[in-house]
């Protein structure tokens, strides 16, 4: 059994912060659980918890929806595991939905 | 590209004297840009500042892609073009007024959208190009073509307070494919003429993007290849993210590259790169 | 200042309708943007990108000041004016380039120095000051302006390969002189002339600068009020750094001022306010 | 007695970093004293070490001259009492010569 942890999730202005109920900064309590909390797992937490409305812009299959970049600690979530990345205490978890106006 | 240039004019000196007094430039730097060229894909809120301190600074040749024509509503962010450009072809008004500011930088104006049995040839007549582009299969494009030519490129966006800035295919480093191997949702991808943009943000970005194409051509290397700045115009706030590097997988710079011509992107991404008429998404 | 402006033209709309559709903007900015006026000292490196992108957004009055002609040295960052202009007073070109992009813009060419005679009487007919001077004598003149005229200042300024950027006098932040009660050695100043400056470092800065503007005329608040913005260009990297509060002791914003009128700036700083030769030193 | 501390000095680059002999953030080792480090020994400290020639750039009496900015941790050293902040182990203390060029 693993202990609760605490962790930042944060979607940027304008972008992921609109999914997650306009606050741009969320402090996640997440609850013991039998097995570690990963990544894969947070998905299906902020799924339930966090999104409003129209989870289909942010979730596609059990990840991120394409154009949408994970940030673990400022630094893409590619180098640290994606969806296998065991959460710290205090981790900081960044959604940034890709531009491309010019 | 173009051929070496190895010494400077007394007009050259006297005109880009307060750059040739850095160091970090110098008299070889200048030469550098002089005989360095750079295609400017899209002529709109980011082509405009970007191609403007290009030309400002002496770079050789400037190739301007644009198909689209001016209207009013460009106005509040497109500062090359004035009120009595409307209805012109971008690249041309562009390229008239970069010709007011440095009559010696030779601008090439291509009105017309770039597609892939264009864009390999024209990547290959440059040796830096600057995705100015609003589009998601401009963007894929530009990015192939330049994997495929050799080419560094460097990105930008802009969309209502915010902005985003990259370099990609720069050696080592990750082309967009590897960053992005498969395209958004059509229905995820907002444009500015349905998000709004704030005229200056793609004027910041802009310039910064000026600023690591001239740093590429110059010789002293870009700042941003494998990170990615952030730009929160409304708290005015900067942020840097490591991106992860070249993907040994990556279906065009990988090791064992699938994708070895130019595709059909509007298929790709499910999108036009030419449509205004995009549907409207929150991200 | 203009008188308030309770609504827009449907040319207006269909102008500015990229920036309409911003939530924090939206109609009711544009118009507080319609009825400001915003002073821009010095038509240089910074005011130019400054004045483009105020005048694109439709702000409703620029002051152009700068008792400066156009050289060619100056084109590789003064991109308002063009080869054509050289000889020509900088207000007056600025003036006429932003006529050409935005005519409904009411522009305010001032070919003259400021100075103590004149600056108080200017700045109070406007509503935000942007500080785009180059020298040490004018950046005292115009914070004890703009706090005896009671205005918020935008200053910013560029070196070689850095800038910095900061929001004087708004609200209860602090002036130059809090920050700054001691002028330095005169030979310790360094002027682009002599320490050089690459073009696209004061636009990056003036771009923010015009922003900082914007967010303050359309009543969204400036975000480095009390806090500077450094920018180092050859590393790509910004920072922010918080400064002090406004001092209670400060001569001219403090609970006792002792400076209530304009004084001798050049006196006071030991160096001239458009004297080109300055000395040249490390910092 | 006041034991050993490190420090950052750091001057930015194209300002103060020129003063330090080309680099831009110097790790510094300040010996044990009988009475604990403050700026105003700081400023001494870097004028004997630090500072290869033309002090008068950086130094004015016992303080920095005018026109140069002290941050300590990233914020004004006039919100932490200036000359007499006692530096703590790890401290960053910044020196940055304001810019006038437009
Ligand atoms: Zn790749
Ligand atoms: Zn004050």
């Amino acid at each position: 059994l693993s202990g609760k942890l605490c962790c930042w999730v944060e979607g940027e202005r304008g972008g992921a912060e609109l999914l997650f109920d306009g606050v741009k900064k969320h402090q996640v309590t997440l609850p013991s659980q039998d097995e570690p909390w990963d990544v894969r797992n947070l998905l299906i937490w902020i799924r339930k918890n966090l999104l409003k409305e129209r989870p289909e812009l942010f979730i596609q299959g059990d990840s991120v929806r394409p154009g949408i970049l994970v940030l673990i600690n400022d630094a893409d979530w590619e180098l640290q595991g994606e969806l296998d990345y065991q959460l710290q205490d205090q981790d900081s978890i960044l959604f940034i939905s890709t531009l491309h106006g010019g | 590209p173009l051929p070496p240039k190895t010494s400077l004019s007394r007009e050259e000196i006297l005109r880009y004297s307060r750059q040739l007094v850095l160091p970090e430039l110098g008299v070889r730097g200048q030469l550098r840009l002089a005989a360095s060229s750079v295609l400017v894909v899209g002529c709109g809120g980011l082509g405009c500042p970007l191609a403007q301190y290009l030309a400002a600074a002496g770079v050789g040749r400037l190739g301007l892609v644009d198909h689209d024509v001016v209207e009013l509503s460009n106005l509040h962010r497109q500062v090359l073009h004035g009120e009595g450009r409307a209805g012109q072809a971008k690249a041309h008004s562009a390229a008239a007024a970069l010709g007011r500011l440095n009559s010696a930088v030779q601008c090439v104006p291509y009105a017309e959208a770039l597609t892939p049995a264009t864009a390999l040839d024209l990547v290959r007549r440059y040796d830096v190009v600057a995705d100015c582009s609003d589009n998601v299969p401009t963007r894929y494009l530009v990015s192939d073509a330049c994997v495929l030519a050799g080419r560094p490129l460097v990105s930008a966006s802009a969309l209502r307070l915010e902005g985003q800035l990259t370099v990609y295919h720069y050696e080592d480093g990750p082309c967009y494919r590897c960053v992005f191997p498969t395209p958004p949702p059509a229905e995820t991808v907002t444009n500015c003429a349905d998000g709004g943009v704030l005229g200056v943000v793609p004027g910041v970005l802009g310039c910064l993007q000026a600023l690591e194409v001239l740093k590429i051509a110059a010789g002293l290397g870009p700042s941003y290849s494998g990170s990615l700045l952030l730009f929160d115009a409304l708290t005015g706030q900067f942020r840097r993210i490591q991106l992860r590097g070249r993907r040994s997988d990556c279906v065009v710079c990988g090791d064992h590259p699938t994708v070895t011509h130019l595709q059909d992107y509007e298929a790709f991404c499910g999108s036009s790169a030419t449509d205004k008429c995009r549907s409207l998404q929150l991200l």
